[in-house]
């Protein structure tokens, strides 16, 4: 895995966007922060709604219609995103960052056929002739494990599996040999068999093509399964970062830590199981200070009047709550394992 | 929750319901074989999980045993009385007792009703009570649901996605059934969220004296649910176990796959992971014999000829494959 | 092209003589309806007439004042009885299809009216005729069973070429053109005959009849120049196209009438009947509804027939209201009472009229609703079956009186008033046969004020007739039957 | 009983569902076709002979029945009132309702696709409301209005195009072309308001879609996502919209040809209504009839090859 | 999000308000009487005395139209009833029920379609009368087979869904069914359609009017006025203009009207 020091391939430093509402506009990611390295996969969790997709499409250059950074910026191997014109922005897009949406069912057109797809990617980044763009997406889909892959080229999306489309998507994403793969919740819609296929396939390709990968998910297992480093995120912002183990093992912001306790195991049949009290509060309720203070059964008085800055707390491990240090103990009696 | 009586409260046997699929001009209908021959049994007061892939037709079962659809064959007996020839008005009497909880938390309540209405229309349908005591008995019901009594006036789409499944939830309980389907009602939620629910369906059980089919495809909520489960592909149950003995040995290579390919938190509970090979066949195509055979790491030659039957592999636990 | 072709010199009044006729050219002419029959002896629709005018001529064809004239026959002789009628042919008429017109074609031609083989006459008139015979190639005799002053319009009767079957395809007659096509719904196309036996005429090569039942599509198509004359235009419209056209107005010999059903209450009573001539004020309609271009009538005759005109019936009913009520209150209705104007809802002229009569009947205490019928339902509950209270229509006029005045005959068919007087009847039967011309006149001019007197109808008046036509066209001839006569039209330099 | 024999069953029962309705009306209408055809100046005798030259002495129903059998054999029988086959009366004016249709639905196309997109496009600017409001003011004026008010500005104004009458293909396609354009527009323009009205919903709902996202993900053009991606799905529906659009224009469009003067079927159907000419009547309501199940059934295959989903195997 | 949506709402009202108001007024005062004809006065422009000014009977084209105004909310409201009833309950037979009922009710819908509402129109007549009723009754059937339809296809896509399962779950009715639970669903369509049919009853009255088969004269309606107008467009063109200009606003009202109420009714928004 990529050590630290390098300059990571990507950067998000504080990104602060707006989203226009009825209300008028609306902050729903204040001060991201995240990075990636060259040839290692972080993940980003966090419940629904925190700001992960937005996130994700910030990079991409593909907000929402009226959407607007209102600070903060994306570094791009030494490119600075959110300044990039359109133009320059739509020839980075599945020539260097690519991207795989959570829904295999309707990320495709389904009326065109899966080769049809396949093949504008490389005939658009790599001038490619008709032909070799037929044969070179042949030859990704072969790599993400589809056999038949002629056959296939001629189908219609509706026509192939769950787990077979979601493969075509990977396939396609990687058609021209991103740098950077962004993963929207891959996996979400597809069973826990294929879903593993999927996420051993992604592992492979990082392993072998050295593509970095964003892997976005809220579920906690396929996080820690797959990602060297984590980012949690809530009411969007990122609470902690951390190497994927150590988050784990000791996660140092309460909200993490609630995550953690609330998956069912079988230990707990008996009991009832932790859930976090209260609910995420909208971005028009978010006052000043922390925006987990009010669900958190560790706030003190100050969490609810000063907003947390991020503090690194151990080696490549930050964390953004006001109790982080002192709170270390405390967090140890929720240990997992 | 223990196993408080042997006595099956539901029996179906045999059930089978096949989908038509329009096929092109001229040519005969396509089947889907959406549920294949399926029995059991599920016992008075106890949880029954039912897992399996997506498409594999637990929603069918659970809409079949609801009486939401007419089973194309075989047959459902609850309390000992038979469903499926139940008509009209003796199917609107049945459903005070039987009711399903639904997987999507959005589409099953109506947008253009408010939540109040919502609840207050199964005693209106089975004429219960007084205007002004449905209102009550619905007021009601929000409070055990953990909702604030406001929420009557709402609708919907005002509501996050753990409310919704409250709601639909409550809706269930306002006939005080004896038995409920809970169609995967925690898979459009959060992980946060999840918990509350599945926190408020267990306090409800108890709290009703339920009994419980439950249909999910997250294992882990299925283990912490049930008391037994029931594996099924394909539209075909292939294991049925107690819930410890299926997760400490399951005996049929699907369920081990299955169980072995749960993403974890927890280093310690990564198993050997047995990632399987090739597509989920389509249901309009469903292979001969053994319908797990074609990813089958396990396979040998004659599972692709016969349908295993049913054999015990501990008590109360059965599984239907011919390598074992 | 414009409309206005050609640097406009003179305007279009009076300076007719001073132009040059120009040999050749084409016109296209808007015709509201299809033909019903091409075949000249089935046809009796006007608006086939109107066209197939130009293709076939009788022995004797009429003039624009109405008068018969030799046309295919030379000269012919009448005998004192006034049974036999005696006919010599003209020299080097010639059918369309080259064959000189004989003797035996003209026999074949009223035999086959006279439905002689089928035993089923195509026309009625002559169910009269005892028999034809040809003495020689040159003449023919008719002979007729009874007298019948009247018959002599039907020598107008086209002849046609002997064994020739085909004339409901490709009819073929002796007239100034030549049958082309006949597309239904869009054209019937004429070209010049140029063996044509009257010298220099016709002028043009070719003749378009368009078939345009909208008259918003006609107009709009005069104005484009997409079709060259316009006849029957609506004389409303006149102010909108100005001066680029010329105008050819004049009386089209119709009478334009309002009938009440006489077997019907309150119609039985001749003073309800005089008491509405009294309310009808026509004068107002001719101004309201013709724009002041129509002749107020008296009685079911047009002025344009000179010879059988009685004068002076218009101002029988000269308006009078009290006169009117107190004629109602004669008759027992002196609160008045409601009845149903019946108008074809094709004829917006009627309908139109039928607005303004019931506002004027009104004033008498007269409800009179209006209801608009389908012209297939007019001809059939109405005017055939005779159920209907009032009606307006128009009669189309004809060459001959007795056509026009039978009518109300009490044994004939189409009576549709009802109107039942053994007098009239008497003065009818009477004119048919009296061969004095002058005592024949006056008998016709007595019917038409016994139908006054007995306020059998209320006439309203003959509308004017306009064609428009480009300025470069002249020659047109107004007729007074409904016939478009392209053999003198011509262009102008 | 296969799909397509249900179908086909189905729909011989429904045109002769309609044939019997036609039957039954004119049974209950007053009017005679012979006396019709001869009008006021017709006397006895010659209305009696028509009539049993026409067979319309003969009872309605037996006259239905003899035309159905003809029907059956393929004779479309012999119109009362032009004495011409009916199959040959319409056939005859078939080219101008078709033209007139094609050209229509060409000029709809044109005019539709475009606006839709720039409407769903510009969903929340003022000019997309612009364009909603433009394209719903084409349907609301009336269709004589919209008639003649094309003639009287592009014929006699500009003279670029006559102001009614038909040229046949055959004499000078040019000429043809000319003469339907006008009329062609005024029947295009309040079906580009419903056109225009549809695809924008369509194409809105299909903006939505996760697959527009994956193009743009590509690198795609804006261009490419809209025209090629979403177009195509936002078609699909506007298809059936369109299929029906076609098929009533095909049955004739009265007001546009009496404006435009153009022998269309529309006039026809009306005159021959007003003239009570059975088997015409009949024969244009059965090849209505038949127009607008083929009509369905080319879109059932069009959709087909929009819509790959359907095609199952 | 919602600016132009509330702009087709506001706009189709308005344009629908003034007509209404236009109509109501015309009960308490029109400037003369509708059919009181002035030979001397025929064809008088816009002007002081007859702000509309005069048709070819001199009549006075405001009053007419106000008048007008009457029949044409009746023609309009009428229609719609009986076509989106009848459509209502075919098409909620039909898709509710399914099977051969479907297939029975749609088939005669076809046929309907197919067949020509001026036949259908023509028979009422002669039947009955040609009045005003019976036009209404023939184009409120001719407009049937179209929501028929719309309530159909709306019925086909909403049975299956988890609500309408949920419905039935606790032991709802087929009637609760259809009219609690799937119809406030389809409203959304059906209002496009009512208010698209109000606006075709005007123009297709106008149609029959020009056949002669509308109301009868002298009472005025948009329809027939717009046809008499025609022969006069370049002597009064004013004549054409207050009827068509009539129909063209109140149609147009009408279409802003349903996308504006489509859209106010989408829950969503
Ligand atoms: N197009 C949009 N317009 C307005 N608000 C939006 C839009 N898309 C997302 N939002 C809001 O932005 C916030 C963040 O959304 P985002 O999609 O990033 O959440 P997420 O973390 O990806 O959630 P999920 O797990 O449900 O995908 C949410 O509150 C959402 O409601
Ligand atoms: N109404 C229907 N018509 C046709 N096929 C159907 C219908 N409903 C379900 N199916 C098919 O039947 C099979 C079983 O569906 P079912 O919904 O019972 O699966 P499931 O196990 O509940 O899946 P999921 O986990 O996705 O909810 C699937 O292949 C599905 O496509
Ligand atoms: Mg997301
Ligand atoms: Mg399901
Ligand atoms: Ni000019």
């Amino acid at each position: 895995m990529a050590r630290g020091k390098e300059t990571p391939l990507l950067r998000l430093d504080e990104l602060h966007i707006e989203l226009p509402t009825r209300q008028g506009m609306r902050a729903v990611l204040e001060g991201v922060s995240l990075s990636v390295g060259r040839g290692e996969i972080v993940g980003i969790v966090g419940e629904s709604g925190c700001g992960k997709s937005i996130t994700a499409q910030a990079v991409m250059g593909l907000l929402p219609a009226g959407a607007r950074i209102a600070g903060g910026a994306i570094d791009y191997a030494g490119a600075e995103l959110t300044r990039l014109s359109p133009e320059a922005m739509r020839r980075l897009r599945g020539r260097e960052i690519a991207m795989v949406f959570q829904d295999p069912m309707t990320s495709l057109n389904p009326v065109f056929t899966v080769g049809e797809q396949l093949m504008e990617g490389p005939r658009l980044h790599l001038a490619m002739s008709r032909k070799d763009a037929y044969n070179h997406s042949i030859g990704m889909l072969e790599k993400v494990g589809l056999a038949r892959a002629e056959q296939l080229m001629r189908e219609y999306p509706h026509r192939l599996s769950g787990g077979m489309r979601q493969r075509v998507m990977i396939a396609m994403a990687l058609a021209c040999r991103p740098k950077l793969l962004i993963a929207d919740e891959p996996t979400t819609a597809l069973d826990v068999t294929v879903q593993a296929q999927i996420l051993e396939l992604l592992r492979d390709l990082n392993r072998t093509e050295g593509t970095s990968v964003l892997l976005i998910s809220h579920d906690l297992g396929v996080i820690s399964e797959m990602c060297s480093r984590v980012s949690v995120m809530y009411a969007g912002q990122v609470a902690e970062t951390a190497p994927a183990a150590e988050l784990f093992r000791s996660p140092a912001h309460p909200y993490t830590a609630g995550l953690l306790r609330s998956i069912p195991s079988p230990d707990k049949r008996n009991e009832a199981l932790y859930a976090i009290p209260g609910r995420v509060p909208p971005p028009e309720e978010r006052s000043g200070g922390c925006p987990f203070a009010a669900r958190c059964d560790r706030a003190v008085a100050a969490c609810s009047g000063v907003r947390p800055a991020s503090r690194l707390i151990a080696d490549r491990h930050e964390v953004r709550c006001l109790l982080a240090e002192e709170g270390r103990p405390f967090v140890r009696e929720y240990q997992l394992a | 929750m223990s196993i408080s009586s042997l006595e099956p409260l539901v029996a179906i046997d045999r059930l089978t319901k096949r989908y038509p699929a329009a096929a092109g001009f001229g040519k005969p209908k396509a089947w889907v074989n959406a549920v294949n021959g399926v029995s059991f049994n599920i016992r008075s007061g106890e949880t029954l999980g039912l897992v399996g892939e997506s498409g594999c037709g637990k929603s069918t079962t659970g809409q079949l045993l609801a009486r939401l659809m007419e089973p194309t064959s075989g047959s459902i007996r609850f309390r000992g009385r038979e469903l499926t020839t139940l008509r009209g008005r003796e199917i609107r009497e049945m459903r005070k007792h039987i009711q399903l909880i639904f997987q999507d938390p959005y589409a099953s309540l109506n947008p253009r009703h408010t939540i109040g209405s919502i609840l207050e229309e199964p005693l209106r349908v089975h004429r219960s009570g007084s205007l002004a005591e449905r209102r009550q008995q619905a007021r009601d019901m929000l409070e055990t649901v953990g909702l604030d009594r406001s929420y009557a006036s709402r609708y919907p789409h005002e509501l996050s996605g753990g409310q919704r499944q409250r709601i639909g939830i409550a809706r269930a309980l306002m006939l005080r059934p004896s038995f409920v389907v809970a169609d995967e009602p925690v898979s459009a939620l959060d992980v946060s969220v999840q918990s509350q629910i599945l926190n408020l369906l267990k306090e409800l059980q108890r709290h009703f004296a339920l009994t419980t089919l439950f249909v999910s495809h997250d294992l882990n909520v299925v283990q912490y649910m049930s008391d037994r489960v029931a594996v099924m592909y394909l539209g075909t149950l292939v294991e049925l176990a107690p819930a410890e003995a299926l997760f400490r040995g399951a005996v049929h290579p699907y369920t081990r796959a299955l169980l072995s390919a749960i993403p974890s938190v927890r280093d310690g509970e990564r198993r050997e992971r047995i990632v399987l090979r090739g597509e989920v066949p389509s249901p309009l195509h469903p292979p001969a014999g053994c319908p797990f055979h074609t990813r089958c790491p396990q396979a040998a030659a004659e599972c692709a000829l016969v349908l295993p039957d049913w054999k015990p592999v501990g008590l109360d636990h059965y599984a239907r494959c011919l390598l074992i | 092209a414009c409309g206005s072709g050609g640097p406009a010199k003179t305007p279009a009044t009076g300076a007719e003589a001073a132009k040059e006729p120009i040999q050749g050219g084409s016109v296209v002419v808007a015709v509201p309806q299809d033909p019903d029959y091409l075949d000249p002896h089935l046809a009796v629709a006007s608006g086939t007439q109107e066209m197939m005018f130009n293709v076939f001529e009788g022995l004797l064809k009429p003039n624009e004042k109405g008068e018969l004239q030799p046309a295919v026959a030379q000269e012919y002789k009448v005998s004192p009885d006034g049974l036999t009628y005696t006919f010599t042919l003209r020299d080097g008429v010639k059918f369309h299809n080259g064959k000189t017109v004989a003797a035996e074609d003209v026999k074949f031609s009223y035999e086959r009216l006279m439905g002689k083989e089928t035993g089923k006459p195509l026309s009625s008139a002559f169910a009269n005729v005892e028999a034809v015979d040809t003495p020689d190639a040159k003449t023919v005799t008719v002979k007729l069973k009874k007298n019948d002053v009247s018959f002599m319009s039907n020598f107008t009767a086209a002849i046609l070429p002997k064994g020739y079957d085909n004339q409901n395809k490709a009819p073929i007659g002796t007239g100034p053109f030549k049958f082309v096509e006949f597309q239904p719904n869009q054209k019937l196309v004429i070209e010049k005959n140029k063996d044509y036996y009257v010298k220099g005429v016709p002028y043009l090569d070719k003749v378009e009849f368009r078939i345009m039942p909208d008259a918003e599509a006609s107009l709009l198509a005069l104005k484009s120049g997409d079709i060259d004359m316009y006849p029957r235009i609506g004389n409303e419209r006149i102010a909108e196209l100005g001066d680029q056209f010329r105008y050819v107005e004049g009386m089209q010999n119709m009478v334009q009438l309002m009938t009440m059903n006489i077997a019907r209450k309150p119609f039985d009573d001749p003073r309800v009947r005089q008491a509405i001539n009294y309310a009808v004020d026509t004068d107002e309609i001719i101004k309201v509804v013709a724009d002041g271009k129509g002749t107020k009538l008296g009685s079911n005759m047009s002025p344009v027939m000179q010879k059988y005109f009685q004068e002076g019936l218009e101002s029988t009913y000269n308006v009078n209201v009290d006169k009117a009520k107190s004629l109602l209150a004669e008759a027992g209705l002196k609160d008045g009472f409601s009845t149903t104007i019946s108008v074809p809802s094709n004829y917006k002229f009627h309908v139109d009229t039928a607005q303004v009569i019931a506002q004027q009947l009104a004033k008498v205490g007269i409800t009179a609703k209006i209801e608009m019928v389908e012209w297939a339902v007019w001809l059939d509950r109405i005017y055939k079956g005779r159920d209907y209270d009032m009606t307006i229509i128009g009669l189309t006029g004809k060459l001959d009186p007795h056509e026009v005045l039978v009518r109300y005959a009490s044994d004939y068919k189409s009576n549709f008033y009802n109107y039942n007087n053994p007098e009239y009847d008497k003065l009818i039967k009477a004119a048919q046969v009296e061969l004095d011309d002058a005592k024949r006149a006056q008998l016709y001019k007595d019917a038409q004020k016994l139908l006054t007197k007995d306020a059998v109808a209320v006439y309203i008046m003959d509308p004017n007739f306009t064609v428009a036509m480009k300025k470069e066209l002249d020659g047109y001839k107004l007729y007074p039957i409904y016939v478009q006569d392209m053999s003198t039209i011509h262009r102008v330099k | 009983m296969t799909y397509a024999w249900r179908r086909a069953f189905t729909l011989v029962l429904t045109v002769l569902l309609v044939l019997m309705m036609t039957f039954a009306v004119f049974r209950i209408i007053p009017g005679n076709p012979a006396l019709t055809i001869l009008g006021m100046e017709a006397d006895e005798a010659q209305v009696a002979a028509l009539e049993a030259k026409l067979g319309t002495d003969r009872p309605l129903g037996e006259q239905f029945a003899s035309w159905l059998g003809g029907v059956v054999s393929g004779d479309l029988g012999e119109s009362l009132k032009f004495s011409r086959p009916v199959g040959e009366l319409i056939l005859d004016r078939l080219p101008v309702t078709a033209s007139l249709a094609v050209l229509s639905m060409a000029i709809t196309i044109v005019i539709a696709v475009p606006l839709g997109i720039a409407a769903a496009k510009s969903q929340r600017r003022a000019s997309g409301w612009w364009i909603s409001l433009l394209s719903q003011l084409g349907l609301a004026v009336p269709s004589f209005w919209l008639g003649i008010l094309l003639v009287l500005l592009f014929a006699l104004t500009f003279h670029w195009f006559p102001a009614g009458g038909y040229v046949r293909w055959s004499e000078s396609p040019l000429e043809a072309l000319r003469s339907l354009f006008l009329p062609a527009l005024a029947v295009a323009i309040p079906q580009v308001a419903v056109v225009v009205r549809y695809l924008r919903t369509t194409m809105l709902e299909q903006l939505k879609q996760d697959y527009v996202r994956t193009g743009y993900s590509k690198g795609l053009k804006e261009q490419a996502v809209l025209y090629k991606h979403v177009l195509k799905n936002a078609l699909i529906p506007v298809v059936t919209v369109m299929g029906m659009i076609f098929a009533d224009v095909l049955g004739g469009s009265l007001v546009v040809e009496q404006v435009f003067a153009l022998p269309g079927l529309g006039r026809l159907l009306v005159s021959s209504i007003g003239a009570r000419d059975f088997p015409l009547v009949q024969g244009m309501i059965l090849f209505t009839a038949v127009t607008v199940i083929a009509i369905n059934f080319a879109v059932d295959m069009l959709y087909r090859v929009l819509d790959p989903r359907i095609r199952l195997k | 999000m919602t600016r132009n949506r509330n702009v087709h709402l506001l706009v189709g009202g308005a344009l629908i308000g003034a007509m209404l108001a236009l109509m109501l007024v015309s009960w308490l005062y029109v400037p003369y009487d509708v059919n009181s004809m002035n030979p001397a006065g025929r064809f008088l422009a816009p002007g002081a005395k007859h702000l509309l000014g005069t048709d070819n009977f001199g009549r006075d084209i405001l009053s007419r139209v106000m008048t007008a105004s009457r029949t044409a909310f009746q023609v309009g409201f009428l229609t719609v009833l009986i076509g989106a009833a009848g459509g209502l309950l075919v098409g909620a037979a039909a898709g509710y029920v399914g099977g051969w009922l479907d297939e029975a009710l749609m088939r005669l819908m076809d046929a309907m379609m197919a067949f020509p509402g001026l036949l259908l129109a023509l028979m009422l007549v002669a039947v009955f009368q040609p009045n005003l009723t019976n036009t209404i009754v023939a184009i409120g059937l001719m407009a049937v087979p179209g929501f028929a339809r719309i309530v159909r296809s709306g019925f086909v896509q909403y049975k299956e869904m988890d609500f309408v399962k949920a419905a039935r779950g606790i032991g709802a009715g087929p009637l609760s069914i259809v009219f609690r639970h799937i119809f406030p669903n389809i409203l959304s369509p059906f209002i496009v359609a009512a208010t698209m049919s109000f606006s075709g009853a005007i123009l297709a009255e106008a149609g029959l009017s020009y056949l002669g088969l509308g109301i009868q004269p002298p009472d005025p309606s948009w329809g027939r006025m717009l046809n008499e107008a025609q022969s006069y467009i370049a002597k009064a063109p004013w004549y054409t203009l207050a009827p068509g200009l009539m129909i063209t606003m109140t149609v147009l009202g009408f279409n802003l009207l349903g996308d504006g109420l489509r859209d106010w009714n989408d829950p969503k928004r």
